[in-house]
């Protein structure tokens, strides 16, 4: 059980193998990677940049862990999330949910995801090949994602 | 009263944090935004789209009727888009 | 898109690179790992053996992985399946579908989990600390959690 | 044709695998199980719960009705329990 906000990249594997080390109770874990993708809906982005809200982000993330932790029999959960300039390709956010069962494994991983996203303080800025630089705005289908694990 | 700024909200009011003392008046989220925006042209192009706007509260989300008061940390900010 | 069944274990941090490597139209990737647990049904295990049906089996992943990228537009996706004895903690097999959004990449992997463990030729022998050895019978669960996809 | 076993009815049919030739009366799945069951005890004890036998013909699943001569490939196996 832990949450990170960091600038620096993390490294998939490590986490992984740290996570199922030791716990021969663990049947699946379930891992989503986040990365920047180079085209934005009508562009190709050259880079972007994450803000965050030091001590609200973690605090958020704390509590949709937690909130994970309740719903689900979990025997280990991570969320790693990055902030800064990043560009295509970069890892921005890793989510991870480990249990006995896959079931709880998929669901728990899904939920982190999709609530992190309507309710962790970050914000994009993106810049394309110009230099144009736009905030991203905030989507529909993530609050109706959200919506469904009220 | 701290209040913060993040985002395209931070670039609008054009600072990313500082200290103001509440008048006597306001005493929730609605009466704080209201009186920001008259405070000046950045506040007032900041704010001019309230649904754009989320508050947190002492690093709460806070809706237009919860208190404030001098000593809490007020943060301004457009939805989040992170992940 | 790839499928290998293998006795040697595998780095699910190293598949993840080799994925995402130099693809930048990923936003997300979601992997799924099963693992040997210790605890079978009503008993502590001292080791699984599995056995599949060499040909068939990778002819079966082969299909399930097409049919996951008929069905969502994938960038990418990996099945690897392990084969003979396994012991508590250890690796059995890993899933893991990229794509653009998160949506397709939860939905394939999860597909492809369920899919294979109804479709894939594989059996698992169960030994426990007495030197018991228990062929495990197919779960309906996994039936109906394959039938979803129908 | 070749006949393989898998899992538990490798272990009841007492080998991996053999070489048969099938009488001509025997052209479908399920007339091949009933052939084999009354080829000796070992069978007999491995088919004896159709329900719970799966047979591949040439490396794709197969019903009791479809078709199969010599040449083919044919294995016989438990439901699946991989993943």
């Amino acid at each position: 059980m832990a949450v990170r906000v960091q600038r620096e990249d993390f490294d998939p594997g490590q986490e992984i193998a740290a996570l199922t080390a030791n716990n021969k109770t663990i049947g699946g874990l379930t891992v989503f990677v986040g990365l920047v993708r180079e085209m934005a809906k009508t562009r190709a982005l050259s880079a972007m940049t994450l803000e965050h809200y030091p001590g609200m982000t973690e605090r958020m993330l704390e509590r949709i862990e937690a909130e994970a932790r309740e719903r689900w029999p979990l025997e280990e959960s991570l969320i790693i999330h990055r902030y800064g300039r990043l560009e295509p390709g970069d890892r921005i956010v890793l989510v991870a949910a480990a249990s006995a069962h896959r079931d709880a494994a998929f669901e728990a991983c899904r939920f982190l995801i999709d609530w992190l996203k309507t309710k962790a303080p970050f914000w994009k800025l993106e810049e394309d090949s110009q230099g144009d630089a736009t905030w991203v705005e905030a989507r529909e289908s993530d609050e109706e994602a959200a919506d469904r694990w009220q | 009263m701290r209040l913060l700024y993040f985002a395209w909200l931070k670039q609008k009011v054009g600072h990313a944090e500082e200290e103001v003392t509440l008048p006597e008046a306001v005493t929730n989220v609605e009466q704080l935004l209201a009186w920001l925006a008259q405070r000046g042209d950045n506040y007032a192009a900041a704010l001019s789209d309230p649904k754009s706007v989320r508050v947190a509260v002492n690093q709460e989300y806070a809706r237009p009727a919860d208190p404030v008061q001098n000593g809490d940390e007020v943060a301004l900010f457009p939805p989040v888009t992170g992940g």
